[in-house]
């Protein structure tokens, strides 16, 4: 187990308040403040698009935060919009990975983001923390998966 | 009074009968079998004959006496004189034919009278049963059929006795047979002894008729004993010696509980799903109502016919067949006739006649079947157990609820690309509630259920999405064009209940549009409903529906960048929308509903009307029970193959349910059980 | 050979190159006929006919190898299919002959005289519809009746209601008009009541009368001059023929000659052309000969029902026929024997007949081999089977009339030439179009008979 | 006033029954013909334009030949909406049977002068080549339900036709079941229909001329008529009729055939 260093972050405050802190305990809650920044993003800005490396891992803090898709030859197509408390950037959580969508805040947004590498780490260290981590990440990204798989079906297209 | 016939006596009755204006109905061999037809007189009678019965075998043999009725049951019962099997319900005048689409309808005329009463001759006990039952069906509800009601009204009965049953005949198990009972519907009763026939009166019609015989002689109590007791008890032991019966205890729910039985599968590779069992049973009702409408004819007619769970148009809706399955076709009729039928009618479908066993071209023995089921039930599994509500009570309704009004459209509004909201001006006041619908039709192209999207004054808004042929004509439709209009039909959100608390209410792409009433009565009210909460999800921005008045519900929302980004101090009404997919600059949410039900933090203590396509509808379910929502707190909105709107036509039937006469809206304990269950 | 080549055989010689002066006349799809087919006209400089060919492409269909195996009892409802528009006639060459193997022929007289009856209904139904709707258009100028509907309205509809007359006939007795279900060997599936028998006679009383004036109305169509020698060849029997008879009556070349129908292969000769998919039947000796209404009228006009024989004295046509424009005429007179043979059956019609089948002898004793020769409204249809003991087809043979037809309709095409060259080329072709018309060619029937062997081993 | 909707009527292998249909509804032939334009119909004109485009299309008839399938396609080509009328456009019809020959055997056949004649190997219907809008389907087509698929095309929906077992017309009709109260073996349940159960209101069993129904059952009611003393060979002849190459038929006569 590692213990929070000294001094408490200033992010640590932002952190308690999001959803995710329910299944922390405050120890790692501070952990992970320590790693964390705070961002602040103006309205149209692009956090990152395909093809960058994945470095940072997300969450937001307040605004939004648009994922698009850009299939050639059509237009851009938002399939996801995230506020407070979702996370986003998984791809960071997995060793040399790049992104394959681009995110852009699409009002002023504010997000704590950690480095990927640090989170790893973190986590690596830290087998109960990681544990957490991972299924929190997992609860999360299973949603995503069953939500996107309800929208295969295009059921609003459908009679009524 | 009883009184005692003989040949000759009877033969002089049936001309009485003749002669008092009566078209005589009687058994009369036909095609090698004894059928139910026109006669003359008693010389038409099967005099002599009988039939041998087993499953999926029937003969004609001579008896070598001279016995009137001496034979068990032919094909087809009553039925198909109370109900024929092709019937013109209304006939539409029509207007000329257009450049494009159909024609639209200019004057609605009743379909012709009946020619002479009839008079229902042989009937036994368990026909007699069977037409109590379609008594229920037809004039039993808050609907009446009025052709029903009208030849039965005028129909003389007489009925027989049953002395000697068929090998196929279990009525003692269902309680309908084999003597016709003192208190049953019938004019005169029949006991044929000998050479000779006891007759007892239950009528004055009846009475009247024996009168007209002049001087009867009277049974001596010997005979009377012979008749009831060594007669039709006798027959009756008989009966319950037998192996072949059919134990109704519990059977509703042991079939509903058995729904995924090994049973059917068994069942399904031996039937072939010809639906001759369901055409030869006397109480089974379902139909289809069919557009005749032949080229440049100045009149269309809405015709119904004989039809069965057993076809694939009966559970088809533009596209989506419901029970594509022959053991879920097979498991309908079965899980209806004997379970369903209970709670929707007070009465099993089943009168004990054997009648599928003996036309089934296969023999399946619908016993047999049960006492399978019933010998080896499976565990119900996890799935929750259907529910079986009692009969619904709801008032009966005047008038002939095929007969439509001839409404005119006042105004179009093109709400979303192929979706348009139909101002529709009826005749006379009309007044509905919120989640109902109306059967809308033309008549080159027929009728469509269409929930009610509000109504301003005279008015009555439908919000169509052209999918098939006849919305796709509808949609077509001009202001000062005129359609075919029945309604109101159905069940309506429960407002009333609402009250008091805060609701939620959860639409996706068209469903909003039956719960628009609702909404606005709602948003009208805050002193009713503290709060109300709408999560809408759409395909897409530009097919977000009554997008401008739900931005005058919530002021504090917008949907597109266009649209100034003013806060403005939100009421009690609360809107979060939320699409599959939208072009950048989109600011607000995307993903499916579910996903915006977890964002917004919801009150378990809350109550819930979901409407939208079934397949969003569970997943919102799904949701909600993750909250801990309880069911009794949920109503949903549910769409099927409406047709005749009124319970008769059996196509929308969901397990126990007529969605067009028990719902649309339910409260989701009454349908949890079958929510998403394949066959249903 | 390539199959270039082989399309070369029934294509029109459009792409062949012509001499100097060389004249075609050619219609690559011929209209108002049942199926498909070509002809082209040839004529080299000096006005002689070079080539003379009616074309039949029409997709040949097997039907003798089809039979082969079935039961006997399946025969009639398969040789229903060769053609849509004489499926009784047919159904009527099949039982004939296959009866004559079971020795239940026929098997009970009201049996023959129901299938007379339904026979007529067909007669009626196809020559009501050659002559409104397929012949007339000629004589008035239109390309259909539909079009000539505009200006002679009621005529087209009398046409269509003695038709429908003609079908309802075979409705009542067979169920439908195309292949109609109820014929079977050793009688019908089931007969009719009196009562659906006698509902028609009153619209067999109508049409009757109606289709006498036809027949005066056909006499008086313009129709351009053209007398033919003519081999004809019908069945004969003691009536006008229609659904029975023995032997096959040839007449025109000296004595009158009479052949057995199980002796008709010694005396007829199917051939394979190459531009045809049907055969070509001819005499033996290579004659042409023609069946159908000309043939039957001009060999038994003394046998017409009385109502037909006045309406065709009425009509002034003077026998024999032999110019083939006329033959709508014979055909109104056909029609109005049909009719009158109908009123007469219907109005004797007292009792039901029953049974409505013979029991055939049982499988095991059914082998035998037969012919049967009845008279499609086109003419001669010829049937021959054998059997196995099961009752099992063994060898089937059918003639059809169009395939014994088609050999002299091209012979009538070198007949019609030297009245071609003083005409403009247009109207030419149609002369000839017409021409083939005239004899309400059923091509689709006609190509169903070439020979599917297999070879095995 | 707009343009009526073209009508085309084509044929490929078969008896010319199906579209005699259309010239059978003697009532109702004239309204037809002012209501649409009966462009190309050589059975019944002269007037011809087979390259014209096609609002409604109805094709009788098999492809069996090469030069069948390059006129099914270019019929495709022009057609809004295209009808298979019949059984052989539906399921190959009656010469489809020759699809049952051994196919080594049958590439050696020889005709009377085999090389005359062009044909495929195998008689198809013509959904099997070309997209196809609706089948309607019989040995021949029902009066009433070409009549019913007109009516509906010039309104735009879809034609109310049935698919359902013989039995259910045969029932409604009020007639006595020619299995149960006859043992006559019939194909009713297993077929479509549109007929209105003409073979049992004529006293015999069915025979399929209107195919498969959905859901055909055909192995449940073989091995029933088989139980009841039909032999395999007698099944194999009687799902092997004129829809014998629809898909239900074929596989069930296949299953007796050894």
């Amino acid at each position: 187990m590692v213990a929070p260093p000294p001094g408490k972050s200033p992010h640590l405050a932002k952190l308690e308040q999001l959803p995710l802190a329910e299944v922390f305990e405050p120890s790692h809650l501070e952990l992970l403040a320590q790693i964390a920044s705070q961002e602040d993003y103006a309205a149209e800005t692009t956090l990152f698009r395909p093809g960058d490396e994945a470095q940072w891992f997300y969450a937001v803090v307040s605004g939004r935060v648009s994922l698009t898709l850009q299939v050639p030859g059509r237009a851009p197509t938002i399939v996801a919009s995230l506020s407070r408390g979702d996370l986003f950037g998984w791809e960071a959580l997995r060793v040399d990975s790049r992104r394959d969508i681009t995110a852009v805040a699409s009002k002023a947004t504010q997000c704590l983001r950690c480095s990927g590498a640090a989170l790893r780490e973190l986590c690596e260290l830290d087998h109960e923390l990681g544990y957490r981590v991972m299924s929190h990440a997992f609860d999360r990204v299973a949603r995503d998966l069953s939500d996107c798989r309800v929208r295969l079906v295009d059921m609003y297209g459908q009679g009524c | 009074m009883s009184a005692r016939l003989t040949h000759d006596g009877f033969r002089r009755l049936l001309e009485q009968v003749r002669e008092a204006g009566y078209a005589l109905v009687g058994p009369t061999i036909s095609d090698g079998a004894i059928v139910y037809g026109p006669i003359a007189g008693a010389d038409d009678l099967p005099i002599g004959w009988t039939d041998e019965q087993a499953p999926g075998r029937y003969r004609l043999r001579e008896r070598g006496d001279r016995a009137h009725f001496g034979y068990v049951l032919g094909p087809q019962g009553p039925r198909r004189q109370l109900t024929p099997p092709v019937e013109t319900l209304v006939r539409i005048r029509l207007g000329p034919r257009r450049e494009q689409g159909p024609r639209t309808p200019e004057g609605v005329e009743a379909a012709d009278e009946d020619g002479e009463p009839l008079a229902l001759i042989g009937l036994r006990a368990c026909e007699l049963a069977a037409m109590a039952v379609q008594d229920a069906v037809w004039t039993g509800g808050p609907f009446v059929d009025p052709r029903y009601a009208r030849r039965r009204e005028r129909a003389l009965i007489i009925a027989v006795d049953c002395l000697e049953p068929g090998e196929l005949c279990f009525c003692v198990s269902t309680n309908t047979g084999p003597g016709v009972e003192a208190g049953a519907s019938f004019d005169l009763r029949l006991t044929e002894l000998g050479e000779e026939f006891l007759v007892e009166v239950g009528s004055e019609r009846g009475q009247a008729l024996i009168d007209g015989l002049g001087e009867l002689a009277e049974p001596s109590t010997a005979q009377l004993f012979a008749a009831r007791t060594q007669g039709v008890l006798a027959a009756a032991m008989e009966l319950h010696g037998r192996e072949r019966q059919l134990d109704l205890d519990g059977l509703p729910e042991l079939l509903f509980a058995n729904l995924d039985h090994p049973r059917w599968d068994e069942l399904a590779a031996r039937c072939l799903s010809c639906g001759s069992c369901t055409l030869v049973c006397p109480t089974c009702f379902c139909h289809r109502v069919e557009e005749r409408a032949p080229l440049d004819a100045p009149t269309s007619e809405r015709v119904r016919h004989w039809d069965s769970c057993f076809t694939d148009e009966h559970s088809r809706i533009h596209g989506a067949q419901f029970r594509p399955q022959i053991r879920e076709r097979y498991r309908q009729w079965m899980t209806h006739k004997l379970g369903a039928w209970v709670s929707q009618f007070g009465t099993s479908g089943c009168v004990g006649c054997g009648r599928c066993i003996a036309w089934c071209p296969v023999g399946i023995d619908i016993t047999e079947e049960v006492a399978a089921i019933r010998a080896a039930p499976v565990a119900p599994d996890d799935a929750e157990p259907v529910a079986l509500p009692p009969a619904t009570t709801v008032p009966a309704l005047a008038g002939d609820p095929m007969h439509p009004q001839l409404a005119r459209v006042v105004s179009v509004r093109e709400e979303l690309r192929e979706v348009v909201t139909l101002a529709v001006e009826p005749v006379g006041v009309f007044s509905h509630a919120p989640g109902q619908f109306n059967m809308l039709g033309l008549p080159d192209v027929g009728e469509v259920p269409i929930s009610i999207s509000g109504q301003a004054g005279g008015e009555l808004l439908h919000t169509i999405r052209a999918v098939g042929a006849a919305s796709r004509a509808l949609v077509a439709l001009e202001a000062g064009d005129r359609l075919t209009l029945r309604g109101p039909f159905g069940s309506a959100w429960p407002l009333a209940e609402l009250r008091g608390h805060n609701v939620v209410v959860i639409a996706g792409g068209l469903g909003l549009a039956p719960l628009r009433g609702a909404l606005r009565e709602m948003v009208a009210h805050p002193e009713r409903y503290p709060s109300v909460r709408l999560l809408y999800g759409a395909r897409s921005p530009e097919e977000l529906l009554f997008a401008d008045e739900i931005l005058s519900w919530d002021r504090s929302i917008r949907f597109a960048p266009t649209t100034a980004p003013a806060v403005l101090e939100s009421g009690h009404v609360k809107v979060h929308v939320t699409v599959d997919g939208a072009a950048p600059g989109w600011t607000g949410h995307v993903g499916v509903v579910t996903k915006l039900m977890r964002r917004k933090p919801l009150s378990a203590h809350a109550r819930y009307l979901v409407c939208g396509p079934e397949i969003m509808i569970r997943f919102v379910l799904r949701e909600l029970e993750t909250i801990g929502v309880a069911q009794d707190q949920v109503w949903l909105s549910m769409e099927r193959n409406m047709k005749c709107a009124v319970g008769m036509c059996g196509r929308c039937q969901y397990g126990p349910h007529f969605i067009c006469k028990d719902g649309p809206v339910f409260r989701w304990d009454a349908i949890a059980g079958l929510l998403g269950r394949e066959g249903f | 050979m390539t199959t270039e080549e082989e399309r070369d055989h029934k294509q029109p010689p459009s792409a062949v190159e012509l001499g100097a002066d060389e004249r075609v006349y050619k219609v690559e799809m011929l209209a108002r006929v049942e199926g498909e087919g070509r002809f082209w006209l040839r004529l080299d400089a000096a006005g002689e006919v070079a080539d003379a060919k009616l074309a039949i492409f029409e997709a040949p269909r097997f039907f003798e190898a089809f039979l082969r195996g079935r039961d006997l009892e399946e025969v009639p409802d398969i040789v229903a299919r060769i053609c849509g528009i004489c499926p009784v006639a047919y159904q009527m060459g099949a039982v004939r002959a296959l009866e004559r193997i079971l020795g239940v022929d026929p098997p009970s007289p009201g049996i023959r005289s129901l299938r007379r009856l339904l026979y007529c209904g067909e007669w009626i139904e196809s020559h009501v519809l050659h002559v409104f709707m397929l012949h007339a258009p000629d004589f008035l100028g239109y390309e259909s009746a539909i079009e000539m509907a505009a200006d002679h309205r009621a005529r087209v509809e009398q046409g269509l209601r003695l038709k429908k007359v003609g079908n309802a006939i075979i409705e009542v007795l067979g169920g439908r008009a195309i292949h109609p279900v109820s014929p079977k060997v050793g009688g019908f599936s089931r007969t009719p009541t009196v009562a659906e028998l006698a509902a028609l006679r009153p619209r067999l009383e109508a049409a009757l009368e109606e289709a006498e004036a036809v027949v005066e109305w056909s006499a008086g169509l313009p129709m351009p001059a053209l007398e033919l020698d003519y081999v004809f060849v019908s069945l004969a029997s003691e009536d006008y023929p229609i659904e029975f008879g023995d032997e096959v009556l040839v007449r025109g070349r000296g004595r009158d000659e009479r052949v057995d129908v199980d002796e008709f292969l010694d005396h007829f000769v199917e051939d394979h052309v190459a531009h045809s998919n049907a055969l070509q039947c001819r005499l033996r000796d290579g004659t042409p000969y023609l069946v159908g209404p000309m043939a039957r009228l001009n060999l038994f006009a003394d046998r017409l029902h009385p109502r037909a024989a006045r309406a065709l004295e009425r009509s002034g046509l003077a026998l024999p026929v032999r110019n083939p424009y006329q033959s709508i005429i014979v055909r109104a007179v056909e029609v109005v024997h049909a009719f009158a043979t109908a009123l007469d059956i219907v109005t004797n019609y007292t009792r039901r007949v029953e049974p409505a089948f013979v029991e055939l002898p049982p499988a095991g004793a059914r082998a035998g081999r037969a012919s049967g020769g009845t008279e499609a409204p086109r003419g001669l249809c010829w049937h021959r089977y054998e059997t196995d003991a099961e009752g099992l087809i063994v060898d089937a043979r059918i003639v059809p009339p169009t395939s014994q037809n088609q050999a002299r309709i091209e012979r009538d095409l070198v007949g019609l030439a030297p009245q071609l060259l003083a005409m403009d080329h247009g109207a030419a072709t149609r002369r000839c179009e017409q021409l083939i018309r005239a004899y309400d060619p059923c091509i689709s029937c006609a190509t169903h008979f070439l020979k599917l062997e297999i070879e095995r081993g | 006033m707009a343009a009526r909707p073209r009508l085309g009527v084509f044929k490929l292998a078969s008896c010319d029954g199906c579209q005699l249909t259309l010239l059978d509804l003697e009532d109702e032939l004239l309204a037809i013909a002012a209501a649409v334009d009966i462009v190309h119909f050589p059975e019944a004109s002269s007037d011809m334009d087979p390259h014209g485009r096609f609002d409604l299309t109805l094709v009788e008839g098999s492809v069996s030949t090469p030069a069948q399938l390059d006129e099914l396609r270019a019929i495709r080509a022009q057609s809004r909406t295209l009808v298979a009328i019949g059984a052989c456009a539906t399921a190959g019809g009656v010469q489809a049977l020759r699809n049952f020959a051994d196919h080594r055997e049958y590439v050696r056949a020889v005709y009377a002068t085999p090389a005359y004649i062009e044909t495929l190997a195998q008689v198809t219907p013509i959904a099997a080549h070309v997209r196809v809008d609706f089948e309607l389907r019989g040995c021949p087509i029902d009066k009433g339900q070409l009549l019913e698929l007109i009516s509906a095309t010039l309104v735009g929906r879809r034609p109310d036709i049935a698919d359902e077992s013989v039995c259910m017309a045969c029932k409604r009709a009020g007639q006595v079941c020619v299995t149960v109260a006859h043992g006559q073996p019939c194909l009713g349940p297993v077929t479509h229909a549109g007929c209105g159960a003409l073979c049992p209101r004529f006293s015999r069993g069915c025979f399929g001329c209107y195919g498969p129904r959905e859901r055909a059952n055909t192995e449940a009611l073989a091995d029933h008529m088989q139980a009841e003393g039909v032999s395999a060979a007698s099944l194999v002849r009687r799902f092997r009729l004129f829809t014998g190459w629809s898909e239900a038929f074929r596989a069930e006569s296949e299953r007796h055939d050894d």
